[in-house]
């Protein structure tokens, strides 16, 4: 079972990706995205080696929090864009010392920091245990780093168990 | 439905099949490969001649590819004209390829065979293609192929030659879909047929946009046909080529001119109001100035090669000269010297390329050199190819250049085409009397002389003179075979002028 | 009042032009942010909410008003997703890149801190390998 | 209504897209160049979704799913190009 | 303003852009004057079927206006075509500029002028 | 042995004796010569065998048809004229090839010359012999040709292949304005029979045509013949050997125009123009010929010269068509080619025997070889025109004849200068004989070597001589009824009665040639004053003239040549454009109509108008910032995008997700060609080059959109495409009329298309495989990065994000591929999709990491790819539908639903597989370089730290 579907999370969200794509619940195209879910993640097993586990609910409920997060941090950031003189802009560089393991967790990590508005993950360090985070407006970089830690990165532990 | 119908797709058919079956063992084994590309040859040399015979009865056979009626899907039209060219390209590939394979050259360098049987499957489309934007496709298809191979071999000369050839056909290439735009915008159709019905159906508003069209589309073509002062690319491209592969290209700039002559009576024919015969005023001094200043060219050169680069421009200029008379008898002699001029420009390559190998660090160079094998044997098949580049007799450009005279002499400034044609001939004449004599006459001591940088051993396989000594013979053939030849062309030539037949032919009772 | 206009309508309009107002005010940022890590923030916007609101506002608008069941917008948000931080974090990359060879405008956060280990920034050292390697397939 | 959000949207869109052309011209750093044509494709995705809204079709979505899933292709081939000079090695 | 106007000026100033481009003295210049020139090439092409809006050629039995699909399949041949054609002229001007370590497009090499001349009167 | 039989043999006996020389080859001397020898024999014998006959009044002809469409025919007649010339090239031929077999040195190429002299034998009797006009010129040139090979025989030597130029540039050129008056003459007669033609005089001196014809006629016969002021190959053609002198120089080549203009006598001449220059040519070029004669010291070259001014003789003669006129010319023809023939192998005994030519070094041989001296001085008098030889027949008649002519309304001139130009030739004649044979030796050297030869080497000249004598003797009894059929033949009627005799009692031409003999003598005794005499005057050397104008029209041409042809790529491009503006002003003004069409247009959006805004800016960015190459693959991709945006706009789907996939491709393969390209290199340009161009530009961008314009503006005219509107569903299975286009009712244009890209894959990897070695692995190697780069190769989140793209973008590229046949999409997009996604991976993991992990080589897919498009299309053979024909069908299948199978969706397959090797091939290919160069520029690097640190 697990050499015919390598990765059921993957599989899972091709089935889920054809689905929407033919815009057909049909058992016919089910059938296919099936077929392809099966398919595709055994042809390309090899171009993602050491895929890592992943406790899918607790990655949904994350899902979850990051939208959220994007539509509130979209106001804020709008505000500032709108309303905040440039001189008034205090933007900072924050390093965030990294837990995360697997380098798909760290990318969903630096993903998340990016998509949330205020915030662009810009690198990692050599040694890969520091995250270099642009804030666009951070008065307290430091309390930012906590909130980003504590609110992102402690949940994507549980989510890369 | 018999075989014979489908006679018509075989020329595209059997290279389009032997490139990739070829691609497909030539890394593991070259020899079937090669063996793929030759029986390929074989097959469509075959396919044309049948052709040739199908057609010599006068009825225009279409071919409508997917079942799908013309105008609506894509038609292959087989007349005498169309079945002419296909068996010159087929002849002419044999000999290529036959001298490729023969001198090896074919190993110099990737997917020789491949790109040559692409090639040839661009050239036999374009010949039999009754729809004009598929023509343009055959033409890419040719095209591309030329790039690969022109480029086969490389060095230097040739990526810089390259560059510049590639450049060229690709603006004459977007030129043509300019052309072909305004043509659908105004006569809503793609195959030539209904629009030379078409074109006659077009408002007075309109008159100006159809003429840009035609001159445009006949401006692409001069330019594949290499017509000054859209010559410029081919004198260095094609010296510089494989000769094998310069042997081929003998017949890339007959196919500029096959377009203009399928093109113009067919679409801008009588009925076409302003864009009727558009060319016609500029084609005859533009031609003349082509022949002249092709075999000024002959005159001065300092190679083989690049005399009979320039002896194909010459040739082309002198067989426009023809079409731009337009009646039947001009484009009658203009078809016999276009297959002259083919075959005669891939002997000059070839014997080039003969003397090439024999004087190894010397090259083809109008300088002496030390004596060298065969050279009795190569002189002569040297003086062969001149007296067919020049036409003068007993071989056939002789006949091809008597049937112009004859032809136009009842065309305006007849004159100035006699003037330009004998002209152009005497200075050919002492041109290649100047390169052969001293090359094959003086003579320098070896000691004298050493060999240039780079020389190569000297190549003395004898087996380099059967493709140059094959096209001397069709040469003579078509000289002796005049009377048949000119009785086909002058067919085809009625043919062609009438396109009413054409379009009933094509489109049926429409 | 607006009896005549159904919710729906309200709902999906007012999602466009949420959508479109967050993807001006994103490019306008683009526009009159000092530096270049400061405009970054920018287009986010634009990807997020902008195209969020106007994906969720034509999903809507093809189920609600024409009955048709498309999916496609949240196809293309999942993409968004996937691709806009890659894009930005490889600008951001350029952009050190940038800083250190040719001395750039760094902006009003200055140059980046080096991080608090013996190790610098990967666009400037080269990492050490945390990505797994496996052997590659053998059947080619 | 949706007929005026979309007019709306349409307009706050042209907009935007003058705004990254200003920056586009503008650079200074390549960086920003690179930034405003990423943001173009984003706008130009917000354009196509619109559009189909306008008429009300469905066939353009794949313009617009094709843009989200390459259009960023580019943008990240012009930084490794500024990175690393070759692109694939 | 008719978006006619619009196409068929922006069809004008691609080719202009494109021919200058076209006629610069390096390689890759002329290359990307060529990738202009084909932009305006599809674009007048695609002309050639008349501009319509929201009717996508796609046959449905209640819809009875479409926009002219035959252009749209010819440009696309052309977009191909034309790809085809670009990929092989980057390729060779690259190519050749690794050979003579020359971009430019002219500048004469292995020119059979520097031979001792063979002239006609002597020999 | 029947005529028809005999004249075809006659003619293909030189050819078949070439042939079988040259095959035998080596140097089987006594071989080459007897067969030579043989063929002359056996064609002179046919000659004597159907002399009776032709002579006493039959004609004979045959034809073949051989191209009607020009009237060329192969056919030949033989009439007294044609008898005679015949009679001469067989019989001084067969005594050519004996001398030159004793003359020819041994090892020498005897095979090439004897072959030469035969293919040159078969092409004069081909002139003289045709019965067809055109087939006569093929004849007339193939001897030029000939003679080009026989004066170059001793090829070492510069002289021999200068003249042999000379003479082919002169008398073949000649031959070239002789087709265009022989072709004229043809048209104007209705027919290139020469019987006809000789028939029409009435028809052409009457056509406005026949001045023209007449000049261009009279100099081809001018060239050839050696007349004033052609006549200067004619002395350097003496390079050659000496029996090829006496066979072309003497009786037979040269002969050639004489001729021609016997055997048009009928048609051309009797008229004033025709009297006075053929006349006056004649007369000039005797004199001149005789004058120059006079005073040269190389025995070949006296003789040149001589032969000049007696082939004058011949031109005034037939000049004055008088009927007797005709007569003498034709009894001197006979002279001539006996005793020029014999003087040039005497001359050829004395170089042969002496070691020299010049005369001045010459002198009292007559003791040492008395029988060369006996025949020379007998050949000589013959020149001189002494009695009792035949010469002073003919010149006794000569003169008669010039009392008949008066030139210019001058009765006296002619004959005047005649008895001038007798005079001179009297005296270099006598001076030829004198210098050589009498008096004291004036050099040792040459006097103590010389003797006579063997029998072999003077029994030809002996031959010569004797019927030079005889026909002086019994001019009747020889040559009365031969001469007197033959002038019938050229003048075309039968002649009053001939009497040719040495006696004629007393007249004006006896005391004419007297006083010429007289002169002669008085020439030679006074000789020594006279070339100090003439020392002075100055003789424009003829050979150097012609080089220096050949050499200067060399210069001339090859200026303009390689000034105008120098491969500039600018050039072409600027031509092609100026051509394309032109023609477009042209078209547009001549058709003339109107600009703006009826069409009423749709309405621009703000969204439009910015879009638009956007790619005009972008493009001028483009052209304002050409030397930033990387800003501007920038400004091009926005200028992508809007054009995508555009298709969109304008109901174009498929175009749209195209333009999109091809853009990403496209921007890639710059992006990797700029890595190794200079990134900005200093602009070429002049700024006046830079407006030159940019006006050009404009014009081009106003032409063109105003094309575009136009073309909008216009309602469509009915279009074909209504039809696939109508039949994509029904007859196609497709609902996606675009898709249905390409893969079913134009799918022969996708089958090009698609080998286009595949053929761009293979040449692009044949171009880029030989990369790492030569000059260009040379300059990888030392490859400088021009920027520091960061160190990191592949981003983690980069690399990341792709793994997790690859599939999903993978099942788009699926679900493209299969709904392209009804709605957007296609084979050729999902392979561009795909391809994208395995790019991304070579762009994020590295070239190594994807191509280990990669499955198919793309060369395999690309001939796959074709073939399942050729099989899918000859599939439909088999149903006897035609190529390309196809058949699709729905099917239901339980739970699944229903789905539709076509054939067109394989074909759409092939797309696939050439479209994705072909992208995948190319890009491959390219990074493969870059990686390579980069690779080799990284072990330099090391290798310099490794330095660096020891
Ligand atoms: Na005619
Ligand atoms: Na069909």
């Amino acid at each position: 079972m697990s050499r015919l579907i390598p990765h059921p999370g993957l599989s899972a969200l091709l089935v889920v990706v054809w689905v929407l794509m033919v815009n057909d619940l049909s058992f016919g195209a089910l059938f296919l995205g099936i077929i392809i879910g099966v398919l595709l993640p055994i042809f390309t097993a090899p171009f993602w080696p050491g895929r890592p586990n992943v406790n899918y609910v607790a990655g949904i409920a994350y899902f979850g929090l990051v939208l959220w997060d994007i539509i509130v941090a979209n106001f804020e950031v709008a505000a500032i864009i709108l309303f905040k003189r440039n001189r008034d802009l205090q933007p900072a560089w924050l390093i965030v010392p990294l837990e995360l393991g697997t380098p798909e967790a760290i990318t969903v990590f630096a993903g998340t920091i990016s998509l949330t508005p205020g915030t662009v993950s810009t690198d990692v360090s050599a040694c890969g245990t520091y995250l270099l985070v642009h804030a666009l407006d951070a008065p307290d970089p430091q309390a930012d780093v906590d909130r980003i830690k504590s609110r992102y990165e402690a949940r994507l532990n549980k989510v890369f168990a | 439905m018999s075989l014979i119908t489908h006679l018509a797709i075989a020329p595209v058919v059997i290279p389009a099949l032997a490139a990739p079956l070829a691609l497909l063992v030539m890394r593991r084994r070259r020899a079937l490969g090669i063996g793929i590309s030759l029986v390929s040859a074989a097959a469509m040399l075959l396919a044309a001649l049948a052709l040739l015979w199908a057609a010599s009865d006068g009825t225009i056979r279409t071919y409508e590819l997917g079942d799908w009626p013309a105008p609506f899907g894509i038609v292959l039209v087989v007349d005498r004209l169309s079945a002419i060219m296909i068996t010159l390209a087929a002849s002419l590939s044999v000999i290529a390829m036959l001298h490729a394979v023969l001198t090896r050259a074919d190993r110099k360098g990737w997917h020789f065979h491949p790109l040559f049987q692409f090639q040839m499957m661009g050239l036999n489309g374009a010949f039999l293609t009754g729809d004009l934007f598929n023509l343009f496709v055959f033409f890419e298809v040719l095209l591309i192929a030329s790039y690969g191979l022109m480029l086969h071999g490389q060095g230097p000369a040739r990526l810089k030659a390259g560059v510049q050839y590639v450049i060229v056909n690709i603006v004459g290439s977007s030129l043509f879909l300019i052309a072909l735009g305004l043509l659908y915008a105004l006569t809503g159709t793609l195959n030539m047929a209904d629009m030379g019905l078409r074109v006659a159906e077009i408002g007075p508003d309109d008159q100006g946009l159809l003429r840009v069209a035609a001159l445009l589309l006949v401006t692409v073509f001069a330019l594949k046909a290499a017509l000054v002062p859209l010559h410029l690319w081919l004198p260095r491209t094609y010296a510089v080529s494989t000769p094998a592969v310069a042997a081929l290209f003998a017949i890339m700039t007959k196919v500029g001119v096959y377009s203009i002559i399928r093109v113009v009576p067919q679409v801008f024919g009588d009925g076409a109001g302003a864009a009727a015969w558009a060319p016609a005023p500029y084609l005859l001094p533009a031609a003349i100035v082509t022949a002249i200043i092709g075999f000024g060219g002959v005159f001065v050169a300092r190679s083989l090669s690049e005399q009979a680069a320039y002896a194909v421009i010459g040739s082309t200029g002198t067989l426009l000269i023809a079409v731009a008379g337009w009646q039947q008898d001009t484009l009658s002699a203009a078809l016999y010297y276009l297959v002259h001029s083919t075959l005669a420009g891939a002997a000059l390559f070839l014997v080039a390329d003969i003397v090439a190998r024999r004087r190894a660090g010397f090259a083809d160079n109008a300088s002496p050199g030390p004596d060298f094998a065969q050279r009795q044997f190569v002189a002569l098949l040297f003086l062969a190819a001149a007296i067919a580049a020049t036409g003068l007799p007993p071989l056939s450009g002789f006949i091809g250049k008597l049937l112009i005279l004859e032809s136009v002499a009842d065309v305006p400034f007849w004159g100035w085409s006699w003037a330009a044609i004998l002209f152009s001939t005497l200075i050919g004449v002492i041109g290649f009397a100047r390169t052969g004599s001293l090359i094959f006459w003086k003579e320098t001591a070896p000691s004298k002389a050493g060999p240039l940088e780079g020389a190569l051993p000297a190549t003395v396989s004898r087996a380099d003179m059967v493709a140059p000594i094959i096209a001397i013979v069709l040469l003579a053939a078509l000289s002796l075979g005049a009377g048949g030849a000119t009785d086909y062309t002058a067919e085809a030539a009625a043919q062609l002028l009438d396109s009413a037949a054409t379009a009933h032919a094509v489109l049926g009772d429409r | 009042m607006i009896g005549s206009i159904s919710i729906a309508e309200i709902v999906i309009s007012l999602m466009l032009v949420i959508g479109a107002s967050f993807a001006l005010i994103g490019s306008w940022g683009l526009v009159r942010l000092p530096s270049l890590m400061e405009r970054l923030h920018g287009p986010t916007k634009a990807t997020t909410l902008g195209l969020g609101g106007m994906l969720v506002g034509s999903l809507l608008f093809f189920q609600l008003e024409l009955g048709h069941w498309t999916t496609h917008e949240l196809l293309i948000s999942l993409f968004l997703f996937i691709t806009a931080p890659i894009s930005a974090n490889m600008i951001a990359k350029a952009h050190l890149h940038h800083l250190q060879i040719e001395q750039g405008n760094a902006g009003p956060a200055g140059k980046p801190p080096n991080p608090p280990s013996d190790s610098d920034w990967a666009t400037y050292e080269t990492p050490r390998p945390i990505i797994p390697e496996a052997p590659p397939s053998d059947d080619r | 209504m949706i007929g005026y959000a979309v007019i709306f949207g349409m307009a706050c869109l042209a907009l935007a897209l003058g705004l990254n052309l200003w920056r586009l011209l503008k650079g200074p750093s390549i960086g920003d160049r690179i930034l405003a044509m990423d943001t173009m494709v984003i706008n130009t995705i917000a354009i196509i979704l619109l559009i189909g809204i306008a008429n009300e079709s469905g066939s353009f979505f794949e313009a617009a799913l094709l843009l989200a899933m390459v259009g960023f292709v580019g943008t990240v081939a012009y930084c490794k190009f500024l990175l690393r000079g070759d692109i694939i090695e | 303003m008719t978006l006619e106007f619009l196409v068929a000026s922006a069809i004008g100033v691609l080719v202009a852009g494109g021919i200058y481009m076209a006629l610069r003295g390096r390689t890759f210049q002329v290359v990307l004057g060529l990738t202009l020139f084909s932009y305006a090439v599809n674009l007048f092409l695609f002309a050639s079927g008349r501009l319509t809006v929201n009717r996508p050629p796609i046959w449905s039995k209640t819809v009875t206006e479409y926009a002219d699909p035959l252009p749209q399949a010819l440009v696309l041949t052309a977009i191909v075509i034309t790809f085809g054609m670009t990929a092989f002229a980057v390729v060779l001007a690259l190519r050749s500029f690794l050979e003579t370590g020359s971009d430019q497009v002219d500048g004469d090499i292995v020119s059979s002028d520097d031979q001792q001349p063979d002239g006609n009167g002597a020999g | 042995m029947a005529i028809p039989l005999t004249l075809y043999t006659l003619v293909l006996l030189p050819f078949v004796a070439a042939l079988l020389i040259a095959a035998i080859g080596g140097n089987a001397r006594v071989l080459h010569s007897g067969i030579a020898a043989a063929g002359s024999a056996m064609g002179l014998a046919l000659i004597v065998s159907a002399a009776g006959r032709v002579i006493g009044g039959e004609e004979f002809a045959v034809a073949i048809a051989w191209v009607p469409a020009i009237g060329l025919e192969f056919s030949l007649m033989i009439d007294p004229l044609g008898l005679m010339f015949a009679g001469l090239i067989l019989g001084i031929g067969l005594l050519v090839v004996i001398f030159g077999h004793f003359y020819l040195a041994e090892g020498e190429a005897t095979a090439r010359f004897f072959a030469s002299l035969m293919l040159f034998q078969g092409a004069m009797l081909g002139i003289v012999l045709a019965g067809n006009v055109l087939l006569l010129l093929i004849f007339w040139e193939l001897t030029s040709l000939s003679s080009f090979l026989l004066i170059g025989f001793w090829r070492h030597k510069a002289e021999a292949r200068q003249g042999a130029r000379m003479a082919l540039a002169v008398t073949g050129g000649g031959g070239l304005v002789l087709i265009a008056g022989m072709v004229l003459l043809g048209i104007v007669a209705g027919s290139f029979d020469l019987m006809t033609i000789l028939a029409s005089a009435d028809v052409v001196q009457a056509s406005p045509l026949y001045p023209v014809i007449l000049i261009l006629i009279l100099i081809g016969c001018f060239t050839k013949s050696a007349q004033f002021p052609f006549h200067f190959w004619l002395p350097h053609a003496m390079a050659a050997p000496t029996p090829v002198s006496a066979y072309l120089h003497s009786a037979t080549m040269v002969k050639a125009g004489v001729f021609l203009l016997a055997r048009l006598w009928p048609v051309l001449s009797g008229t004033d123009l025709y009297t006075v220059i053929v006349t006056s040519v004649g007369l000039v070029t005797m004199t001149f010929g005789a004058f120059v004669a006079l005073f040269r010291h190389d025995l070949k070259s006296i003789l040149a010269y001589s032969t000049i001014s007696q082939l004058g003789l011949l031109v005034m003669l037939l000049g004055f068509s008088i009927k007797m006129a005709a007569v003498a010319a034709v009894l001197h023809i006979l002279n001539h080619a006996a005793f020029k023939a014999a003087l040039f192998m005497t001359a050829g005994i004395v170089d042969h025997e002496s070691g020299t030519r010049d005369i001045r070094r010459l002198g009292g041989l007559a003791k040492m070889m008395p029988i060369t001296a006996i025949i020379a001085t007998t050949a000589a008098a013959a020149m001189a025109g002494l009695p009792p030889l035949g010469g002073f027949i003919s010149k006794e008649m000569m003169l008669y004849e010039t009392l008949e002519i008066s030139l210019f309304g001058l009765p006296w001139l002619v004959p005047v200068v005649a008895t001038i130009a007798a005079t001179l030739s009297v005296g270099y004649s006598l001076r030829l004989a004198w210098h050589l044979f009498f008096g004291s030796p004036r050099e040792p050297e040459p006097y103590a070597r010389a003797h006579d030869p063997g029998v072999g080497m003077w029994a030809s000249p002996a031959v010569l001589v004797l019927l030079a004598v005889l026909l002086g003797l019994f001019p009747m009894l020889l040559a009365g009824t031969l001469v007197a059929s033959v002038a019938g033949a050229v003048i075309g009627e039968p002649l009053p009665t001939l009497d040719l005799s040495l006696w004629h009692g007393v007249n004006w031409a006896l005391g004419m040639s007297m006083m010429a003999v007289a002169g002669g003598v008085l020439l030679l005794w006074r000789h020594k004053d006279l070339l100090l005499a003439t020392a002075s005057l100055l003789r424009p050397d003829a050979k150097a003239m012609f080089q220096s104008l050949m050499a200067g029209a060399d210069t001339l041409v090859r200026k303009f040549i390689v000034t105008t042809h120098t491969p500039s790529l600018q050039r072409m491009v600027f031509a092609t454009f100026s051509v394309v503006v032109v023609v477009v002003i042209e078209g547009a003004i001549t058709g003339g109509g109107i600009l703006t069409g009826p069409r009423e247009g749709l309405p621009a959006s703000p969204v439009a108008i910015v879009a638009w805004l956007l790619l005009i800016i972008a493009t001028a960015a483009v052209v304002n910032d050409e030397r930033h190459r990387f800003r501007v693959l920038v400004y091009i991709s926005v200028i992508g995008l809007i054009i995508a945006l555009a298709f969109v706009q304008f109901s174009a789907p498929d175009l749209a997700l195209t333009q999109i996939s091809v853009e990403v491709v496209t921007i890639l393969l710059l992006l990797l060609a700029l890595n190794l390209l200079p990134k900005a290199p200093p602009l070429l340009s002049s700024s006046p080059r830079k407006w030159r161009d940019g006006a050009v530009a404009c014009l081009g961008g106003l032409l063109v959109g105003g094309a575009a314009w136009a073309m909008l503006t216009r309602e469509p005219n009915d279009p074909i495409s209504s039809y696939h509107l109508a039949n994509s569903y029904s007859g196609g299975g497709g609902t996606n009329v675009v898709n249905v286009t390409l893969v079913d009712f134009r799918a022969f244009d996708t089958l090009g298309e698609i080998i286009v890209l595949g053929i761009a894959g293979l040449a692009i990897f044949a171009l880029l495989d030989t990369t790492s070695r030569g000059s260009a692995g040379a300059r990888l190697r030392t490859w400088q990065q021009d920027v520091p780069h960061s160190p990191e190769s592949h981003p983690i989140m980069f690399v990341m994000s792709t793994r997790i793209l690859l599939p999903l973008v993978l099942s788009a590229g699926i679900y493209m591929f299969l709904r392209g046949h009804n709605q957007p999409g296609g084979g050729f997009i999902a392979a561009l999709v795909v391809a994208i996604a395995f790019l991304l991976q070579y762009l994020a993991s590295g070239f190594d990491w994807t191509d280990a992990r990669r499955r198919i080589g793309e060369h395999t897919m690309i001939a796959f790819g074709v073939l399942v498009a050729m099989v899918t299309g000859l599939g439909a053979l088999i149903f006897d539908a035609n190529f390309l024909a196809t058949a699709f069908d729905y099917f239901t299948l339980p739970l699944i639903g229903e789905f539709e199978l076509a054939t067109a969706v394989l074909f759409d397959v092939g797309v696939f597989c050439v479209v994705f090797g072909a992208v995948m091939l190319a890009l491959a290919q390219l990074s493969h370089i870059a990686q390579r160069a980069a690779r080799a520029h990284q072990a330099q690097l090391d290798e310099e730290k490794a330095e660096g640190s020891r």
